[in-house]
């Protein structure tokens, strides 16, 4: 009775988004020290970016005149819906242009939002980041040509040619799996290099790394460009995923959901970050199946799953305070050296 | 001091924190080559010179000059990661380690520059993967050496106090940096190995390096350096040969004190 | 004049009181236990609602005693979550974050628990708690000042926010005991090493976080014109930024955040809105730009960390 | 845990074939207090249906799965989805517009039929889609509250409105609807999502002070209405205008408060809402939610009660599980319908065709204050019903 | 000699390591006794174990005939042990004086409390200088006074002192030495003493043991090392 692989689709497709957001947050926060409270920001923005890239050119590659017809009234919805699969190669296009696009304006900003968080420590950099997402947020409710409060809807999906929802929904899970194994692959090798063992000094003593010789307002500036780079490209997937964006998506708990995640499955652990994801995203889906069964009458059944939720995360890390996964060494080749050098 | 370049020369430097004084007018000048020695009691400000010396405090007064064969620079006031560019290292007298990393990458950690920093380059391990070798292979012998390979693979948080000290100065020791400034390398450090520290020290100096050293253990430092400055109350008190200073009336007074060794 | 007087003085009066009385509990927590404790929230809303239902089950109208009992469930709550989950995690040695994220798993189950409780309440008394109005109450006076009317609320939270940072102050500075919280939040080894005991001071650092929060929630009853479960969370962003210009810190610096914050949220808002037509709806933004503004112009130390670094580095001169 | 605690009695003949209509409703979060009113019409309303379906010799049970989405566009997705992946092919809600823009793409594609019972952003107005609501456009209010405002005598106005899609909306159709008639009117939005307006209020009053207006324009949410009328009732300055109200704060508890009754007596406030008027099975359909549930019909109650209704026969007549026919049958079914909130028929947008308004007002009873609807909006003027304030 | 402090076939480590093998060791009342031993031999985890500090496996630690086995470190200072440990050993946001106030936490309301830092400050001159200073701006030899400092400010009997005068001028260091003695003497405080200097420590200690890999080799009075070469010992074997 349960469909099953709808289930699998729309929790894997989600919890991909999501576990991009947990690997670059990890690569952040857990190997680098760069306490990022302001993740909502980046993926926010990636994903306006991408939304906007997408409903005007559309419009406007299709002969349409978005000063008369902009893409947020009704008009444009409704044209919007009617173009989105007359082309494939516009979408897939567009789709391309806005990772690429999201991925450089976000990972840009990210850099630039470096310089004012160098003095400070962890716990400021995180405040720092979270006020900037939230200005942008209500910069977002206010900027008209971005649709203001109303956000933009009906973004053609880079499969929206694709007659068949099923195929549509398995070729974006494809895309979403495919950017997220780009994100590991690039993870796994930044953190295991010198670089990576370097973060992780910065992150231990950044005065001790200074003296060090490391550039640390370069290293963090780097950082935050891939690190948010990276949660563009998240975003941009979202909005063509949910076909709308609006600003009140990107409140500041989205970024403690993420946070969670990867802290559950343990800091600098890259498969600790999935994990979390996965667990995270999980346990809320199937609680929805359970707990409107449970017969709970006197009380809403659904605030029994949001308890759960809670419940479970904090028994989780009673069970296991390290995280999940703790954090391994760095694996260069450096150890191999060792394994001669103890045996002799 | 005409034929010897000096590698370090610091000049009229002041520093103070609020009231207190803690350098006042300090002239010193470090040979190329050489193993200075500066001593002094306790709160003298040999710590606060290093600090100026290597850009964490900017001098209220004064100038510090760093030669590095043929060119002569300005270097107070630079940041730390500058003045550690131009091949001034320093160890700290508490120690900082990279307390997640273990032993051996906190070796690892310090050589400036390396390939696979460069982010992109992280990307592609064949460009970084020979350098990392021969890193590796300079720490395991340098661990290896003062007996610390078994704690390679230890997070730096479960050493004992001595051998925290130890990492310390070796972690400095790793890159080949034009001038080292050792902060008390042999505190707390069993007299063996603090031999064979400075030992090590003589090593490199032959091979071109120039150390500064702060020691407090005066019996072992002075078997190794060929000049000694003394500070007090933030000035120079003496300088000399070790057995000059040693003997030298004000700097017991000052700092050896009487029937102790 | 300025724009908006007397009603922005008099809420730049109100919600500096009601700021002293979120965060500094929260200052003092985070600096006594390093726990940066997103379950900050529920203390208030917790507060909130001690109060609500005594009114709306009890039907009790007074502020004092809704206070006191706001203080002891706040406390409690705060004392559960430190002795059942943050301390056996601590003792096993998990990271500061990870309590972090403890305490957000504890947030989600209190705000839930929270709604479970109004509707238990609903079900028996047929009134709607989710969303409930201002609470007026019997033994507050009204004050009158130079022609202004000083609402309960005034009242309750001047006089509670000068017991509490009287309290603390004379706690803090004048005894053995508070010197010694500060011992410990700097360094907990040494500071039980020293003989200090640890255990007893953090309980009772939460349970004056929790319980001076609670108090603050109960006295916000007869201020806002509406309280839901989800009025505390709406708030801590702010109750957080008044805490960080404190740099989680200072007590004293809090004091000043939330000075500053009340002001820029009441007059400067609407002095901006009355001579340069900025739009009201910019007011959580104004309180975030104040917050990066203070944090970038004075970096605060301490908790702060901060890397002796210059932009501005003297250029290297060469002979 | 089965889903035997839902029917009370013995099952007897042939097991009842089992309908599921799938909720995502604001439970927590900024609309919950509306929201935990909605679940009580909910099962109030599949009550009935279940009634009605036994009297119509239907051998059927219909059973509601109330999921709750917090007000955020992506739970309500999710929710959407595990409602689909049970199997279920209608669900009713969510409230925001944000949030059904959100889950447009996947009700379209997957053919689920989406009712909101408030959802009221005029850019969800799109013909041929899945998505039915069962309450009219914001335009079609703010015109009547236009023309309130201006026959009770407002010439200049300030619209302090929700800086969001629907308070945005709405002020412009109002300011574009209050030019036409010849009046002016001043834009004031503010953030919404806060614990208290204090601040905001005193901005306003600043501002009324220095505009000189006759009268403030409130479009607003429950709690957020209730909380910024109960802060202006300590105003003297507010308490000297005229105050006209959206349809959010009809029905808000905390406006029954005495000094906000007072309030609303001095400025005479009055608000508008969609409904129709004189509606018996209306007085009937909030008798019995009071009776059963202790809860007062608020704002969209009964928009919803009627989307529950239209749901359970549209299912009934298609007699599959067929998005599309359930679609078809939904249409049909509408232009027979008669529910608490009067006809229901769907214009081509799939929008409430034909609504009403009305106009309420905050009265003196005698146990203190109440809501009551006092006036109709009928061919372009305000008909009052009654008197509400001296 | 009654043994004040005991140590009977102690096991001890950190978690599941362990790092001390089975050792036995006695404390007498007012003696000075110095534990010597290369770096990483489990000095610091020896006095970690009495203070409660590391896991204890197997074995029993008592003071006075009291057990100390799983008590916490509060509950042994008001016992009467006081501790100066190797790293860590000052509260560094808190100026000079507040370390030694609070280093005097367990006497609470005692008005000698006052008269004893200005004596305590008195021994150390470099510090009474900087009262008022932050301890985390001391140099590091002031920081390691001010932890032997307020670790006297308890008036313990039992004084532990993990290398007290590592950091120390040479000057400064021999003055400690003499004043560590001075204590025991005048005060009667029995003192364990873990120091490098292996010269120095014998010339104050009563009695020595030397702890090599998590053993005790070697027991018995100063003199008796003194002849000894000692430092073959601590790779001996
Ligand atoms: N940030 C600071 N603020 C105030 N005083 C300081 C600060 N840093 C150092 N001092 C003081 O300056 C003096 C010099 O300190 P410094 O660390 O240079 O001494 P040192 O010679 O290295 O001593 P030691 O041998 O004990 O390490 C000390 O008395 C110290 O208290
Ligand atoms: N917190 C810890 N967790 C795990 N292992 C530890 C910890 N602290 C110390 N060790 C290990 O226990 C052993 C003994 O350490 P200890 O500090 O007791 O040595 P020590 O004799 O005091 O040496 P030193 O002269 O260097 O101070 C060392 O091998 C060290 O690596
Ligand atoms: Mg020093
Ligand atoms: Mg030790």
């Amino acid at each position: 009775m349960i469909d099953v692989v709808g289930f699998l689709i729309s929790w894997l497709t989600l919890l991909g988004i999501y576990a991009i957001l947990a690997l670059t947050l990890n690569f952040e926060s857990g190997t680098s020290g760069v306490t990022n409270f302001g993740k909502v920001f980046f993926y926010g923005l990636g994903a306006y970016v991408g939304a906007t890239l997408t409903v005007y050119l559309f419009l406007l590659l299709n002969g349409v005149d978005v000063s008369k017809t902009p893409p947020y009234d009704v008009s444009g919805i409704v044209l919007l819906g009617e173009l989105a699969g007359k082309n494939p190669a516009l979408n897939l296009g567009l789709l391309a242009l806005s990772l690429a696009t999201a991925f450089l304006v976000a990972g840009v900003i990210g850099y630039l939002l470096s310089y004012p968080i160098i003095r400070v420590g962890p716990a400021f950099v995180g405040f720092t980041l979270l006020s900037t997402g939230e200005l942008f947020r209500i910069f977002l409710q206010h900027y008209e040509p971005v649709g203001g409060s109303r956000g933009l809807m009906s973004i053609p999906g880079p499969f929206s040619w694709v007659p068949q929802p099923r195929l549509r929904e398995v070729l974006f899970l494809a895309l979403v799996l495919a950017v997220l194994a780009a994100t590991y692959l690039v993870m796994d090798r930044l953190t295991n290099s010198p670089l990576g063992r370097t973060l992780r000094a910065v992150r231990d003593d950044e005065v001790a790394a200074l003296c060090m010789g490391k550039h640390v307002p370069k290293l963090k500036a780097t950082v935050l460009f891939i690190g948010s780079g990276f949660s563009g490209v998240a975003g941009v997937l979202l909005a063509y995923y949910l076909t709308s964006v609006n600003p009140d998506m990107f409140v500041p708990a989205v970024t403690f959901n993420v946070w969670a995640m990867i802290i559950l499955g343990g800091m600098g652990n890259l498969r600790g970050a999935l994990l979390g994801a996965s667990i995270f995203t999980f346990i809320d889906r199937a609680l929805s199946f359970v707990t409107p069964q449970l017969g709970v009458t006197v009380i809403s059944p659904d605030y029994v799953r949001g308890f759960a939720v809670g419940l479970v995360m904090v028994l989780v890390l009673l069970y296991r305070p390290q995280g999940l996964l703790p954090e391994g060494r760095v694996e260069t080749v450096a150890w191999e050296e060792l394994g001669g050098g103890a045996s002799g | 001091m005409v034929l010897v370049a000096n590698i370090l020369e610091v000049k009229g430097v002041s520093k103070r924190f609020g009231g207190v004084v803690a350098l006042q007018d300090v002239s010193l000048s470090v040979p190329s080559q050489g193993i200075v020695g500066l001593i002094g009691p306790n709160g003298s400000g040999k710590t606060t010179l290093f600090n100026v010396v290597t850009g964490f405090y900017v001098p209220d007064k004064g100038e510090v000059w760093f030669n590095d064969g043929n060119r002569s620079e300005r270097i107070d006031g630079l940041n730390p990661n500058e003045v550690f560019a131009k091949g001034i290292v320093r160890t700290f007298q508490i120690p900082r380690l990279f307390k997640s990393l273990t032993v051996l990458e906190n070796l690892l950690v310090t050589p400036f520059a390396q390939k696979g920093e460069n982010p992109l380059k992280a990307l592609k391990p064949s460009s970084w993967i020979e350098e990392e070798r021969a890193l590796a292979r300079k720490a395991v012998s340098l661990l290896r050496r003062f007996g610390l390979l078994e704690y390679a693979n230890v997070r730096v948080s479960e050493l004992s106090g001595a051998h925290i000290k130890l990492l310390e100065t070796i972690r400095g020791l790793m890159t080949p940096a034009k001038l080292f400034l050792l902060d008390e390398p042999a505190a707390g450090v069993e007299a063996g190995a603090a031999h064979e520290l400075f030992r090590l020290v003589r090593e490199l100096r032959s091979e071109g390096y120039t150390f500064l050293i702060v020691e407090h253990r005066i019996e072992i430092l002075m078997q190794y350096v060929d000049y000694v400055y003394v500070l007090h109350n933030g000035q120079l008190l003496a300088e000399g040969k070790p057995e000059e200073v040693t003997s030298n009336p004000k700097v017991v007074e000052a700092y050896i004190g009487g029937g102790s060794a | 004049m300025l724009p908006g007087y007397p009603y922005s003085i008099l809420n730049f009066f109100q919600y500096t009181f009601f700021y002293i009385l979120f965060s500094i509990p929260l200052t003092l927590s985070y600096r006594n236990t390093k726990v940066i404790n997103f379950a900050h929230a529920n203390f208030i809303s917790y507060g909130i609602y001690t109060a609500v239902f005594l009114n709306g089950l009890l039907g009790n109208t007074s502020l004092a005693l809704a206070c006191l009992a706001a203080f002891a469930v706040g406390g409690s709550i705060a004392l559960v979550n430190h002795l059942l989950v943050f301390r056996p995690l601590e003792k096993r040695g998990a990271s500061m974050s990870l309590i972090m994220i403890a305490s957000m798993g504890l947030w989600i189950m209190y705000n839930y628990a929270l709604y479970m409780l109004a509707d238990i309440a609903h079900y028996y008394t047929l009134k709607n708690f989710i969303s409930y109005g201002r609470i007026v109450y019997a033994d507050v006076p009204e004050v009158e000042l130079l022609g202004l009317r000083l609402q309960q609320s005034f009242v309750a939270g001047g006089l509670a926010a000068l017991v509490l940072v009287a309290s603390l102050y004379l706690f803090l500075e004048k005894t053995t005991l508070g010197k010694a919280m500060r011992a410990v939040a700097d360094n907990p080894v040494l500071a039980e090493i020293s003989g200090i005991p640890r255990n007893t001071i953090v309980n009772l650092t939460w349970l004056i976080a929790g319980g001076a929060a609670a108090v603050g929630g109960a006295i916000w009853t007869s201020f806002s014109g509406t309280v839901t479960p989800t009025s505390a969370d709406a708030m801590i962003l702010q109750v957080f930024t008044v805490s960080f210009i404190g740099g989680l810190v200072s007590l004293l610096r809090t004091g000043l955040g939330a000075v500053a914050i009340a002001f820029i949220e009441n007059v400067g808002i609407a002095a901006l809105n009355t001579y340069f037509g900025v739009p009201i709806s910019f007011r959580p933004f104004l309180t975030f730009v104040t917050l990066l503004t203070i944090l970038i112009a004075f970096p605060p130390l301490g908790a702060a960390g901060g890397l002796p670094f210059r932009f501005r580095s003297r250029k290297v001169r060469a002979e | 845990g089965g889903a035997a605690g839902q029917a009370p009695g013995a099952a007897q003949q042939a097991p009842k074939k089992v309908y599921t209509i799938g909720f995502t409703l604001p439970l927590t979060g900024e609309l919950s207090s509306i929201g935990k009113i909605w679940e009580k019409v909910v099962y109030l309303a599949i009550d009935d249906l279940n009634k009605e379906a036994q009297a119509y010799g239907f051998n059927v049970e219909f059973k509601a799965v109330i999921l709750d989405d917090g007000t955020t566009p992506e739970k309500a997705l999710q929710n959407v989805q595990t409602l689909a992946q049970q199997g279920i092919k209608v669900i009713i809600g969510p409230a925001a517009s944000s949030q059904v823009k959100a889950v447009k793409g996947f009700v379209d594609s997957n053919q689920i039929v989406l009712i909101s019972p408030s959802s009221t952003a005029p850019t969800l107005a799109i013909p041929g889609d899945f998505i039915f609501r069962t309450v009219g456009s914001d335009a079609g209010q703010a015109r009547v509250l236009a023309t309130l405002a201006y026959q009770e005598g407002a010439r200049k106005v300030i619209v302090f409105h929700r800086n969001d899609e629907y308070g945005n909306a709405f002020a412009d159709f109002f300011k574009k609807y209050f030019s036409e008639l010849g009046g002016s009117s001043i834009d004031v939005p503010y953030q919404t999502g806060l614990s208290d307006y204090a601040a905001e209020v005193a901005s306003l009053a600043s501002k009324v002070q220095s505009e000189k207006v006759d009268a403030v324009v409130l479009i607003s949410f429950d709690t957020d209405g209730g909380n910024i009328l109960s802060h202006a009732a300590e105003s003297p300055v507010l308490s000297s205008v005229r105050w006209f109200v959206s349809e959010g704060p009809h029905g808000a508890a905390e406006l029954k408060a005495p000094a906000v009754g007072a309030f609303a007596a001095k400025t005479k406030l009055l608000g508008t809402r969609p409904l129709f008027i004189g509606n018996p099975l209306y007085e009937d359909f909030k008798k019995r939610l009071k009776e059963k549930y202790g809860v007062d019909a608020s704002v969209f109650c009964d928009t919803l009660y009627d989307a529950v209704m239209l749901a359970g026969w549209a299912m009934l007549r298609a007699g599959s599980s067929d998005g599309n026919a359930i679609r078809s049958a939904l249409i049909e079914v509408a232009k027979h319908y008669y529910g608490v909130s009067g006809w229901a028929i769907f214009d081509e947008a799939g929008d409430k065709a034909y609504q009403d308004y009305g106009v309420w007002a905050i009265v003196k009873t005698d146990g203190g204050y109440d809501f009551k609807d006092v006036g109709v909006y009928e061919r372009g003027s305000i008909v009052f019903t009654a008197k509400p304030y001296p | 000699m009654v043994g004040v402090l005991r140590l009977v076939d102690v096991y001890s480590g950190y978690g599941k390591m362990e790092v001390l093998h089975g050792v036995s060791f006695e404390l007498g009342k007012g003696e000075i006794a110095a534990v010597l031993g290369p770096n990483g031999a489990g000095k610091t985890t020896m006095l970690n174990t009495i203070f409660g500090l590391a896991t204890l496996h197997r074995g029993e630690v008592s003071f006075n005939g009291v057990k100390l086995n799983g008590r916490k470190p509060s509950e042994i200072v008001k016992l009467g042990v006081s501790y100066a440990p190797q790293l860590d050993n000052v509260f560094p946001n808190l100026t000079v004086e507040e370390n030694l106030v609070v280093g005097a936490f367990i006497r609470g309301k005692d008005p000698g409390i006052r008269s004893d830092i200005e004596d305590i400050l008195d021994l150390f001159p470099e510090i009474k200088r900087r009262r008022n200073q932050k301890a985390k701006t001391l140099s590091g030899g002031e920081r390691q006074m001010l932890a032997v400092a307020r670790a006297l400010m308890t008036r313990p009997s039992v004084l532990l002192l993990d290398e007290p005068t590592s950091g120390l001028s040479p000057k400064a260091g021999a003055t400690l030495m003499n004043k560590i003695k001075e204590i025991q003497q005048t005060r009667g405080v029995a003192i364990l003493l873990v120091e490098q200097n292996v010269a120095r420590a014998l010339e104050i200690a009563d009695r020595a043991a030397v702890l090599v890999g998590g053993k005790i080799v070697r027991e018995g009075s100063a003199d008796e090392f003194k002849s000894i070469p000692i430092e073959r010992l601590f790779f001996g074997k």
